[in-house]
C-alpha cells in the first residue's frame, strides 16, 4: 500500500513540476510524462501482484475527523483488478502522449494538460483506493473536474467549450445522486466507512433499497454512459487530446461500473428487478450505442459511441449476474459477473488501443474524417496492424480477448435460459439475442471503419501523404494489441484471475464449488485451444497457398472496374454509404438528416449528399427540458422588478403572514 | 378619557390624514405635529415625577422629531417645483381605505397579545402598530422619494410609541442611539433626495428602476446547449 | 472425441462441394435441362487451384488474408456441428457461440477483403453481406440456444443427441418452427434465393459473389471450398433436426444423416428454382421473420 | 483592548476625513486594518476582558465572525489601496458612457473605516439594543461607500439599500422591545443584556417570544439578505467598487446573521427554539431556490455574485435550523463563504477594470488573457459551488449530512436539487467568461494581471483550498464553543 500512496504522490509531484517548468516545454513535458509512465510501471507491478495473490491490504490516517472522514484505502482483489488496468492503460497512453502533446503548443498550456493527466490518473487510482465516503466524493469530484479541463484543452474550439460544458454539467447532476446515495447510507449507518455499510441492506426497507439503487445506476451510470445518460460521451472523448480520450474511454468510464460493484453488495439481497434493469440498460445501451456509431463519420465519436456499446455489454453481464444472485443460481451468477468484469479489463485494452491509432491517424493526415482517408494501411501499417487487432478484438472475434468475455456471458445466460424459471430466462433469452445483435452490428461498424480508413485508395492529398507515426507511438499499441491476443489465448487463466474478484462480489455461498463446477466444463480451455487451433489452421493455410502460388506467376493490374476507363479515388464507396443500408434500417431511432443536391441539367455537374446524426436523446429529450425548466423558471424574474416600493411590499408581506403564523397557525 | 388617549386618537388622525392627502408640504406639517405628539408621551406615561433623564430625552426627541426633520424636509423640497404627489400607485381614497385595513390588523394583532403590558393604555399598542403600518403604506403606495421619507418617520414613531408602552425604562444610550441612527438615517436619505433631484430633476423614484432582473423577453442560458 | 466424429468430419470436408453441385444439379431438372455433371464444382476447384493469380495494385496483404483466414475459420466451426447424434469432434460447453463466431471472424475478413480493393462493387456488396448478417446471427444463436433448452444441454453435440422422436412427439412445434428458422438462414447466409443471387452477372445485383469479384485462381478455389463447407455446415444443422434417426446402428444414422443433408440441398435447389429474388428491402422483414420463429419456439417452452 | 477594537479604526475613520493628502489616507486605512487584524489576532491567544459592564464581550461567535471581518478587510484595504490610486477623480460610465465623478476619497476611506468600526461593534456588543444600533451603524457607514461612483444607477442602488434596510432595522428594534416585555418579571421590563437574557431559570412568555423572533427574523433578515427580503441585494452589489461588494457579502452579510443568531442564542437559552426552527428551515430553502432562479441566465457578472451570496445565506439559515452538526456547519460555512466570495469580488473588479464591462457576454477568453485572474475566476467558481477540495464543500457537506441524519431527507434532497441548478446557473456564465480565445490587445494596457487586483484574492483561495484539506484545531475548538452557545455541535 505504501508503494501505492508513493505512486500517487509522485504523480502529483510530477504534474506540479510540469507546471513549473512550463518555461522549457521540451523538459516539461518529458517531466509530466515519465513521472506518469514510472508511476504507472509501479502501480501496474504493485496492483497485478496483489491481484495475482488474491490478497488485501489496507491504510488508514486521521483526517477531517470532525466530518466523518478519513484516508482510509484499501486494495481488495476487485480494486486490484481496476487498478492494474488503469495503470496499464495510463502508463502506456502516457508514453504515447510523449510524442503526440508535442506538436501541440508548449508553454504553459502544454505543462497544465500534464498536470491534468497526472491528477487525472492519480484522483481515478484514488476512487478505486478509498474506502471512505468523503476522501471517495473528494475524488470523484477531483476526476470530474480535472478530466473537464483535459476535455477543454483545445478551449479556443466552439465545440470543445460546449463538450466541457455538457460534461461538466452532466457529470454534476449525476454526482448529486451519488450525495444522496452515500448521505442515505450515512444516516442509515451513522458512519461514512465502507467498511460499516456491509450489512445495511437486510435493514433497508424494500422501498428505500430501490430508491438507493436508482440512485446508484443514475449517478454512476452518468459517469459509465449508460443510455440515455451518455450524452456527455460522444462530445467529451473526441474533444480530448487522443491519449486522454483512451484514458477517459478506457478507465474513466469504467469508474463509474467500479463504484456500481463496490457498492451495490451494501444493498443487500438483490431482488430480480434489478437484474431486469441492467439487463435492460445493458442491451439499450449496447444497440443504441452501436447503432449511433454506425451512423458517425468522425473517427473519434465513432469510438467514443462504442463506448457507450460495450458499457452495454459491461452492464448486460452485471444484469445476469444479478439475476443469478437473486434466484440463487451460483453458475449464472458467476459467469454474469465474471463476463461484466472481464469486458470492463477487455474494453479498457482494445478501446484504448483504437483511440490511440484514431490519434495517430488525426496527427498524420489532419482529419478525423473517415471520408477523407484511406489507403492509409500501406502507409502506416504498424498501426494498421494494431488498429485492425483492435477492431476484432471490439467485434468479439475470436481468437481475441473481447470474444472471451462476451462468451461467458452467453453461456452464463445459456446456463440460466436452460434450468432457470420464466422469469430468469425470458430476460436472459434477451440478452443472448441482444449480445448477437450488439455483436454483428459492431463487426459490421468496425469493417466500415477500418475498410474505409485504412483499406483502398487514399481520397484526399492529406491521406496520400500520411506517415508512419514514430515508435513511441506505436510501441503503446502494440502492447496493448498483445494484451488483446494474450487474453484470449488465455481465457482458463483469466477466469482463474478472477476467482478471487468474483469472491468479493458475489454474495452467494459455496462459490468455490461453482467455480470448480466452471473449471470442470473444461469449456475455457477448449476456447483458447480453439482459439490456437485457429491460428494454427490459418498458419497452415497460408503456408499452402504461399507453397502453391511459389511455383505459379504473380501479375497485378487495377481494380475490376467493369470496363471503365478512368476509375478515380472518389469512386470508392464511402462510409456513409457503407453503413446506409443499416442506418437505414433503423432510421426510426437514428432519425439521421440527409442533405442531398440532386444532380441537375442535362450534362449533371456536382450533386452532393451530406449527412449528419446527432444524438437522439440530446436534441429531442435533454435540450427540451432544459430549455422548458429554463423558460418556466425566468418567468419568476418579475419578482426583481426595480420598483423599492415592490419591495417594500414583500418585506410588509412576509411580516403579516409570519404575523399570522405566530398568532394563530402556532397557537 | 385620558390624556394618553387623546394623543393616541390624534396620532392615528394624523396618521389617516397623510394617507388621505397629497401635498407635501401637509405631510411635513403632520409629521412635525407627530413629532410633538409621541415626543411629549413620555411625560404622561412616566412614573408621577419627571427624571431629568426622561426630561432630556423628550427634549431631544421633539427637537429632533418636530423641528429638525421638517426643517431638513422643507430644505431639501426648497427649488422643487412639483410640491404635490401626482398620480400614486395607490388613490388617495384606496389609501385611505388600506389605512382602514391597516387599523384593522393593528387592532387584531394587540387583541392576540397578552395584556397585562398593554392593559394600563389599552390604545396605545394599536395606534402604535397603526401607525408602522400606515408608514408602510405610505412608502408602498407614493412615487415621491420624499413622501418615503416621511413614511419611515411615521413609522418611526410608530415604533418609539411602542418603545414607550413596552419597554419603559430602556437604558438611555439605547434611546439616543436610536435616535442618532434616526437623525443619520434621515441625513443620509435627505442628500440622497437631494442628489437624485440633480440626476433627474424630479424626486419620483419611477427613475429609479433601472435596476432590474426582469427582462420580457430573458434570454433561456440553456439554449445555446441546443444550437450545435 | 470419438472416432465416428472424425470420420464425420472427414466426410464433411469431402463430400461438401458435391451438395452445390446438388443443388445445381436440382435447380438444372427443375428448369428442364441436362444441367452441369455432380462434381462439376470439384473440376472447377481443381482448375482454379492450377491458375495463376493476378492481384490488384491497390490491395494489401488484408486482401490475400481474407480467403485463408474465411475458410480456416469455416473449417474449424464444422468441427463442432455434430452429425447422427454424434459428438462432433470439438464438442464442448458453449461451442455454439464459438462456432457462430468463427463463421463471424471469417465474414470479417471476407468483407475486409473487399473493401481493400477500393471498388465500388465490392464495398457495395460488402455494406449488404454485414448488414443481412447482422439480423441473421440473433435468429440463429436464439434458435441454437432455444434447442438447448429443449434437450437441456449447453453444447452442439448433446444437444442433437437429444432430438429424436420422442422430442419431436413432445416439442415438435418448436422443433417444426426452428428447422423454418434454420433454413431462411441457411438461405441467407449461404447467398442463394431468393436472398442473393449465385450465378447472377450483374454486379449491381450481387452480394456475396460481387465481394469476391477481385479474386482470382487459388484464392477463390478456397473461397469456393469454404463457402461450400458453410453451406454444409448449415445442412448438417438443418438435417440434424429434421432427421431424428438416433441410435440405429452407427453406418444407418451417418446414413440418415448424410441424406438428410443432400435432402436439405434438394430443398434449396427447389426453392431457388422456385422462388424469385427478392427486392433487397424485404430481405430484413425476412430475417427477422426468421427471428421471431425462434423466439416463438423458445417461448412456447415458457409455461 | 476591547475599547481599542472599537475604536482605533473609527478613530482613524475620522482622521482621514480630515487629513489632506490621500497617499496618507491610503497609508491610513492600511495600517488601520493591519492593526485591527493584529489585535483580532491576539485575541485569539486570550480573549480581552469584557468592557462597559459586560455590553461588550468577545465571546466565541463574536470572536469567528471578527475574525471573518478583520480578514477580509485587511485583504480589502490592500485591494483598496491599489484600487484608489488607479481610480481616477472622473471617469466616464461603463454602461451609458456618460461622465460621472466619483466619491471624495476622504469619504471613501473615512467610511471605510467606520463600517469596520460598526462591524467590530457588532461583533462585541452582547446587548441586542447595542447590537441593533450597531448594525443599523453598519448600514449608515457603508451607503456612501455604494454611492462612490456618483452615477444614477448607483444613487438608485444606494437609495434602495438605505431605504429598504432602514425599514428592516426599524421592525427589528419593534422585535426588540417585544423581546424584553417577553422576559420582563413583574411588570419591569428586562435589561437586553445577552448574560440577562441567557441565564438559567428564566421563563420568557412564548407568544411576544414568537412575536419579537418573527420582527427580528424579518428586520435582520433584510439586512442578511434572505429571500424574498433580499431585493437589495443584487443592485448593491452590482454598483458599489468591487471592493465594497467584497466586503458587503463577505462580513457585513455575516454580522446580519450573528444579529440573528444573537436572538437564537436567547431561544436556545430559554429552551424555545423549537417553534422557529421551520422558520429559518423554510427561509433557508426559499432564499436558495431564490438565488437560483435568478442565477440562471443571469447576464451581469457581479448580480451573479450577488444572488450567490443570497444563496449562501440560505444555506446558513438551514444549517442553524437544522440544528445539531449543522450549526456547526452553517459556522464552518460562514466563514468558508466570506473568504471565498470576498476572493471572487475581487476577481471580478479586476475583470471590470480590465474589460471595462459588467456584462458575461461582454467578457471572453479570460484565462487566455489574465493568466491568474482566469484561475482565481475558476477555482472560485469551483469553490463556491461547493466542490472539493474546497472549503465551502466540507461545510456544505455537514448540513447536508445533518439534514439527513436529522430525518429530514426531502430537505436534504431539496437543498442538493437546488444547489445542482445553481452550479449550472454559474458554470454556463463562468466557463463562457473564462474560455475562449483571447480578444486581442491581451497582455497589454488594462488587459493583463495586475498585482493589487491578483493578490489579496489569491491568498484568500489559498486559504479556502487549506480549509478543504484540514480544520485546524483551534478552529474547531472556537466553532464548537460557538456551535454549543447556538444549540448545536459536532
Amino acid at each position: 500500500m505504501i508503494a501505492l500512496l508513493s505512486v500517487l504522490c509522485v504523480l502529483g509531484v510530477g504534474g506540479l513540476l510540469a507546471v513549473l517548468l512550463c518555461r522549457w516545454p521540451r523538459l516539461s513535458g518529458a517531466v509530466g510524462a515519465w513521472s506518469a509512465i514510472l508511476a504507472c510501471a509501479v502501480g501496474f507491478v504493485v496492483s497485478a501482484r496483489l491481484l495475482l495473490a488474491g490478497a488485501t491490504t489496507d491504510w488508514q490516517a486521521p483526517w477531517l475527523p470532525q466530518v466523518g472522514g478519513a484516508l482510509h484505502m484499501a486494495a481488495d482483489p476487485l480494486s486490484a483488478l481496476f487498478l492494474a488496468a488503469l495503470f496499464l492503460v495510463c502508463g502506456l497512453s502516457a508514453l504515447y502522449g510523449l510524442r503526440y502533446m508535442d506538436h501541440g503548443r508548449g508553454g504553459l498550456r502544454a505543462g497544465l494538460a500534464w498536470l491534468w493527466y497526472d491528477l487525472l490518473v492519480a484522483s481515478m487510482a484514488l476512487v478505486i483506493l478509498s474506502r471512505n465516503a468523503l476522501l471517495f466524493l473528494v475524488a470523484w469530484e477531483v476526476m470530474a473536474i480535472v478530466s473537464f479541463f483535459l476535455v477543454t484543452h483545445e478551449d479556443e474550439r466552439q465545440d470543445s467549450r460546449l463538450a466541457g460544458r455538457i460534461y461538466l454539467i452532466a457529470t454534476h447532476l449525476g454526482t448529486v445522486f451519488v450525495f444522496i446515495f452515500m448521505l442515505y447510507m450515512a444516516r442509515e449507518t451513522g458512519s461514512l466507512e465502507f467498511d460499516a455499510w456491509r450489512n445495511v441492506g437486510s435493514g433497508l426497507s424494500p422501498l428505500a433499497g430501490g430508491w438507493l439503487f436508482v440512485c446508484l445506476v443514475v449517478g454512476f451510470g452518468t459517469k459509465a454512459g449508460f443510455v440515455p445518460l451518455h450524452i456527455w460521451l460522444p462530445e467529451a472523448h473526441p474533444a480530448a487530446p487522443s491519449h486522454v480520450s483512451a484514458v477517459m474511454s478506457g478507465i474513466m468510464i469504467k469508474t463509474g461500473i467500479y463504484a456500481i460493484l463496490r457498492l451495490l453488495p451494501c444493498l443487500g439481497f438483490p431482488p430480480l428487478w434489478w437484474g431486469w434493469c441492467l439487463v435492460v440498460i445493458g442491451i439499450g445501451s449496447g444497440v443504441l450505442g452501436v447503432l449511433f456509431a454506425l451512423a458517425q463519420h468522425d473517427v473519434k465519436r465513432l469510438l467514443a459511441y462504442h463506448s457507450v456499446e460495450n458499457i452495454g455489454i459491461i452492464a448486460l453481464g452485471l444484469g445476469v449476474g444479478l439475476i443469478g444472485v437473486s434466484l440463487n443460481m451460483p453458475l449464472v451468477a458467476v459467469l454474469g459477473f465474471a463476463g461484466g468484469l472481464l469486458h470492463v479489463v477487455n474494453h479498457a485494452l482494445f478501446k484504448s488501443l483504437l483511440f490511440l491509432g484514431a490519434g495517430a491517424v488525426a496527427r498524420a493526415t489532419g482529419t478525423r474524417e473517415t471520408d477523407r482517408l484511406g489507403g492509409l494501411l500501406k502507409r502506416m501499417p504498424g498501426t494498421g496492424a494494431a488498429f485492425l487487432v483492435g477492431a476484432a478484438a471490439i467485434s468479439g472475434l475470436p481468437p481475441l480477448n473481447g470474444f472471451v468475455s462476451e462468451f461467458m456471458i452467453y453461456w452464463g445466460s445459456f446456463a440460466g435460459v436452460n434450468t432457470g424459471p420464466g422469469v430468469a430466462a425470458v430476460p436472459l433469452m434477451l440478452g443472448i439475442a441482444g449480445l448477437a445483435l450488439i455483436g454483428g452490428l459492431a463487426a459490421a461498424c468496425f469493417a466500415k471503419l477500418f475498410g474505409i480508413v485504412f483499406l483502398g485508395e487514399p481520397r484526399t492529398a492529406e491521406a496520400r501523404d500520411a506517415r508512419e507515426s514514430p515508435p513511441a507511438m506505436f510501441l503503446p499499441m502494440a502492447i496493448l494489441a498483445a494484451c488483446c491476443f494474450g487474453i484470449g489465448l488465455g481465457a482458463p487463466f483469466a477466469f482463474q484471475v478472477l476467482r478471487p474478484v468474483l469472491a468479493g462480489v458475489i454474495p452467494l455461498p459455496q462459490l468455490s464449488l461453482t467455480f470448480e463446477a466452471i473449471a470442470g466444463a473444461d469449456a475455457f480451455l477448449a476456447v483458447s485451444s480453439v482459439a490456437f487451433l485457429a491460428l494454427v489452421l490459418v498458419l497452415t493455410v497460408a503456408a499452402f497457398r504461399r507453397l502453391h502460388l511459389s511455383r505459379k506467376n504473380e501479375g497485378s493490374t487495377v481494380t475490376w472496374d467493369c470496363g471503365y476507363a478512368k476509375p478515380s479515388a472518389r469512386m470508392q464507396y464511402t462510409a456513409s454509404s457503407f453503413a446506409q443500408p443499416l442506418v437505414g434500417l433503423f432510421s426510426t431511432v437514428l432519425r439521421s438528416r440527409r442533405k442531398f443536391r440532386m444532380p441537375a441539367g442535362l450534362f449533371p455537374s456536382e450533386s452532393s449528399l451530406e449527412t449528419e446524426t446527432r444524438d437522439v436523446f440530446r436534441d429531442r429529450l435533454f435540450t427540451p427540458a432544459f430549455k422548458g425548466v429554463d423558460r418556466w423558471l425566468s418567468f419568476l424574474k418579475w419578482l426583481q422588478s426595480g420598483r423599492v416600493q415592490l419591495y417594500v411590499l414583500y418585506i410588509v408581506i412576509t411580516l403579516l403572514a409570519l404575523l399570522v403564523w405566530a398568532l394563530k397557525v402556532q397557537a | 378619557m385620558s390624556w394618553i388617549d387623546t394623543v393616541m386618537i390624534l396620532l392615528v388622525l394624523t396618521d389617516l390624514a397623510m394617507l388621505g392627502s397629497s401635498r407635501l408640504g401637509v405631510y411635513v406639517r403632520l409629521a412635525a405635529l407627530q413629532g410633538v405628539l409621541v415626543g411629549v408621551l413620555p411625560l404622561l406615561v412616566g412614573p408621577g415625577r419627571i427624571g431629568l433623564e426622561t426630561a432630556f430625552v423628550v427634549f431631544t426627541t421633539i427637537a429632533v422629531k418636530s423641528v429638525l426633520f421638517p426643517w431638513l424636509m422643507s430644505r431639501i423640497m426648497r427649488g422643487f417645483e412639483a410640491r404635490r404627489e401626482k398620480e400614486p400607485y395607490v388613490g388617495y381614497t384606496a389609501s385611505l381605505f388600506l389605512g382602514v385595513v391597516a387599523l384593522g390588523v393593528a387592532l387584531w394583532v394587540s387583541r392576540h397579545l397578552p395584556t397585562e403590558e398593554t392593559g394600563v393604555h389599552p390604545y396605545m399598542m394599536p395606534a402604535a402598530l397603526f401607525s408602522i403600518f400606515a408608514g408602510l403604506v405610505l412608502i408602498v403606495s407614493r412615487r415621491k422619494a420624499v413622501t418615503q421619507v416621511l413614511g419611515y418617520l411615521v413609522m418611526e414613531n410608530g415604533i418609539y410609541v411602542a418603545g414607550i408602552v413596552l419597554v419603559p425604562d430602556s437604558p438611555l444610550f439605547v434611546e439616543l442611539g436610536v435616535l442618532l441612527d434616526l437623525v443619520v438615517g434621515v441625513f443620509l436619505m435627505g442628500i440622497m433626495i437631494f442628489h437624485i433631484h440633480r440626476e433627474f430633476d424630479h424626486i419620483d423614484t419611477d427613475q429609479l428602476a433601472t435596476l432590474s432582473d426582469w427582462k420580457p423577453a430573458p434570454a433561456p442560458a440553456v439554449s445555446e446547449e441546443a444550437r450545435p | 472425441m470419438k472416432a465416428i466424429g472424425l470420420i464425420h468430419y472427414v466426410l464433411a470436408l469431402a463430400l461438401a462441394p458435391l451438395l452445390l453441385g446438388t443443388i445445381n444439379r436440382v435447380k438444372a431438372l427443375f428448369a428442364g435441362r441436362h444441367g452441369p455433371p455432380l462434381f462439376q464444382v470439384y473440376f472447377d476447384l481443381g482448375k482454379l487451384l492450377r491458375k495463376g493469380a493476378v492481384y490488384s495494385r491497390t490491395t494489401t496483404w488484408v486482401f490475400r488474408s481474407g480467403p485463408v483466414v474465411a475458410l480456416a475459420a469455416t473449417a474449424l466451426a464444422l468441427g463442432m456441428i455434430p452429425m447422427a447424434g454424434q459428438a462432433a469432434p470439438l464438442a464442448f460447453t458453449g461451442d455454439v457461440f464459438v462456432a457462430v463466431y468463427l463463421l463471424g471472424l471469417a465474414r470479417f475478413f471476407t468483407v475486409l477483403a473487399a473493401l481493400d480493393t477500393g471498388s465500388a462493387f465490392e464495398g457495395m456488396g460488402a455494406s449488404r453481406e454485414v448488414q443481412f448478417s447482422a439480423l441473421a446471427e440473433p435468429a440463429l444463436l436464439v434458435g441454437l440456444v432455444a434447442l438447448g433448452r429443449l434437450t437441456h444441454s449447453l453444447s452442439l453435440s448433446p444437444a442433437y443427441a437429444g432430438v429424436g422422436p420422442e422430442l419431436w412427439s413432445a416439442g415438435g412445434v418448436s422443433l417444426a418452427l426452428l428447422a423454418v428458422a434454420f433454413f431462411v438462414v441457411l438461405l441467407a447466409e449461404n447467398a442463394r434465393i431468393p436472398f442473393d443471387d449465385p450465378n447472377t452477372h450483374l454486379e449491381l445485383t450481387m452480394i456475396h459473389e460481387v465481394m469476391v469479384l477481385d479474386h482470382g485462381g487459388p484464392d477463390f478455389a478456397l473461397i469456393t471450398y469454404g463457402a461450400s463447407l458453410k453451406l454444409w455446415l448449415f445442412a448438417s444443422l438443418l438435417a440434424g433436426l429434421i432427421i431424428p434417426v438416433r441410435q440405429g446402428p452407427e453406418w444407418l444414422d451417418t446414413a440418415a444423416a448424410l441424406g438428410g443433408v443432400f435432402v436439405v440441398g434438394c430443398a434449396v435447389g427447389m426453392v431457388e428454382s422456385c422462388m424469385a429474388r427478392l427486392r433487397l428491402l424485404r430481405v430484413p422483414q425476412i430475417l427477422f421473420a426468421a427471428l421471431v420463429f425462434s423466439a416463438l419456439a423458445f417461448l412456447l417452452q415458457m409455461r | 483592548m476591547t475599547w481599542a477594537l472599537v475604536l482605533v479604526p473609527a478613530v482613524l475613520g475620522l482622521q482621514s476625513f480630515v487629513t489632506r493628502s490621500n497617499t496618507w489616507r491610503r497609508v491610513l486605512l492600511v495600517a488601520g486594518a493591519i492593526g485591527h487584524f493584529v489585535m483580532t489576532a491576539m485575541a485569539w491567544r486570550n480573549l480581552p476582558a469584557p468592557a462597559w459592564g459586560g455590553w461588550l464581550e468577545l465571546d466565541a461567535a463574536g470572536l469567528l465572525f471578527l475574525s471573518i471581518t478583520s480578514v477580509l478587510f485587511l485583504a480589502a484595504a490592500c485591494y483598496a489601496a491599489g484600487y484608489l490610486s488607479r481610480e481616477k477623480a472622473s471617469e466616464s460610465d461603463l454602461e451609458e458612457g456618460l461622465l460621472f465623478t466619483n466619491q471624495p476619497e476622504a469619504v471613501f476611506t473615512g467610511c471605510l473605516l467606520m463600517f469596520l468600526a460598526a462591524m467590530t461593534l457588532v461583533c462585541l456588543s452582547r446587548h441586542l439594543g447595542l447590537l441593533w444600533v450597531a448594525i443599523e451603524g453598519t448600514t449608515l457607514c457603508s451607503a456612501p461607500l455604494i454611492y462612490f461612483h456618483r452615477h444614477h444607477r448607483s444613487l438608485e442602488a444606494a437609495w434602495k439599500y438605505l431605504m429598504i434596510c432602514s425599514v428592516g432595522i426599524a421592525l427589528a428594534l419593534l422585535g426588540n422591545f417585544f423581546l424584553a416585555v417577553a422576559f420582563s418579571s413583574g411588570g419591569r421590563s428586562a435589561s437586553l443584556a445577552l448574560s440577562s437574557l441567557t441565564q438559567a431559570g428564566v421563563t420568557p412568555q412564548l407568544v411576544w417570544l414568537k412575536l419579537a423572533f418573527v420582527f427580528l427574523l424579518v428586520g435582520y433578515g433584510t439586512k442578511m439578505g434572505l429571500a424574498p427580503m433580499h431585493t437589495w441585494l443584487p443592485d448593491a452589489h452590482s454598483e458599489a467598487p468591487s471592493v465594497v461588494s467584497a466586503l458587503l457579502s463577505g462580513a457585513l452579510l455575516n454580522c446580519a446573521f450573528l444579529g440573528i443568531l444573537r436572538v437564537w442564542q436567547v431561544l436556545v437559552a430559554a429552551g424555545h427554539a423549537d417553534f422557529a426552527r421551520p422558520l429559518l428551515v423554510g427561509f433557508g430553502l426559499l432564499s436558495m431556490a431564490v438565488a437560483a432562479v435568478f442565477i440562471l441566465g443571469q447576464t451581469d457578472y457581479k448580480r451573479m455574485l450577488a444572488y450567490s451570496s443570497v444563496e449562501h445565506m440560505g444555506i446558513l439559515a438551514l444549517g442553524v435550523g437544522l440544528g445539531g452538526a449543522a450549526v456547526f456547519g452553517a459556522l464552518l460555512h460562514a466563514v468558508n463563504h466570506s473568504l471565498t466570495k470576498a476572493m471572487l469580488f475581487m476577481a471580478a473588479g479586476g475583470i471590470l477594470a480590465a474589460y471595462r464591462t459588467k456584462t458575461c457576454s461582454g467578457v471572453k477568453g479570460l484565462a487566455r488573457a489574465m493568466p491568474v485572474t482566469g484561475a482565481l475566476w475558476i477555482a472560485g467558481f469551483f469553490a463556491i459551488t461547493g466542490t472539493p477540495p474546497f472549503g465551502v464543500f466540507v461545510s456544505k457537506f455537514i448540513i447536508l449530512r445533518q439534514a439527513f441524519l436529522g430525518g429530514h431527507v426531502w430537505i436534504g434532497v431539496a437543498a442538493l436539487v437546488i444547489l445542482a441548478v445553481v452550479f449550472v446557473g454559474l458554470a454556463l456564465i463562468v466557463l463562457r467568461m473564462a474560455q475562449g480565445e483571447a480578444p486581442e490587445g491581451a497582455g497589454t494596457g488594462a488587459l493583463r494581471d495586475v498585482a493589487w487586483t491578483v493578490i489579496p484574492p489569491a491568498v484568500l483561495g489559498v486559504a479556502v483550498l487549506a480549509l478543504g484539506l484540514w480544520l485546524p484545531t483551534w478552529l474547531e475548538g472556537v466553532l464548537q464553543q460557538a456551535a454549543h452557545s447556538f444549540g448545536g455541535g459536532l
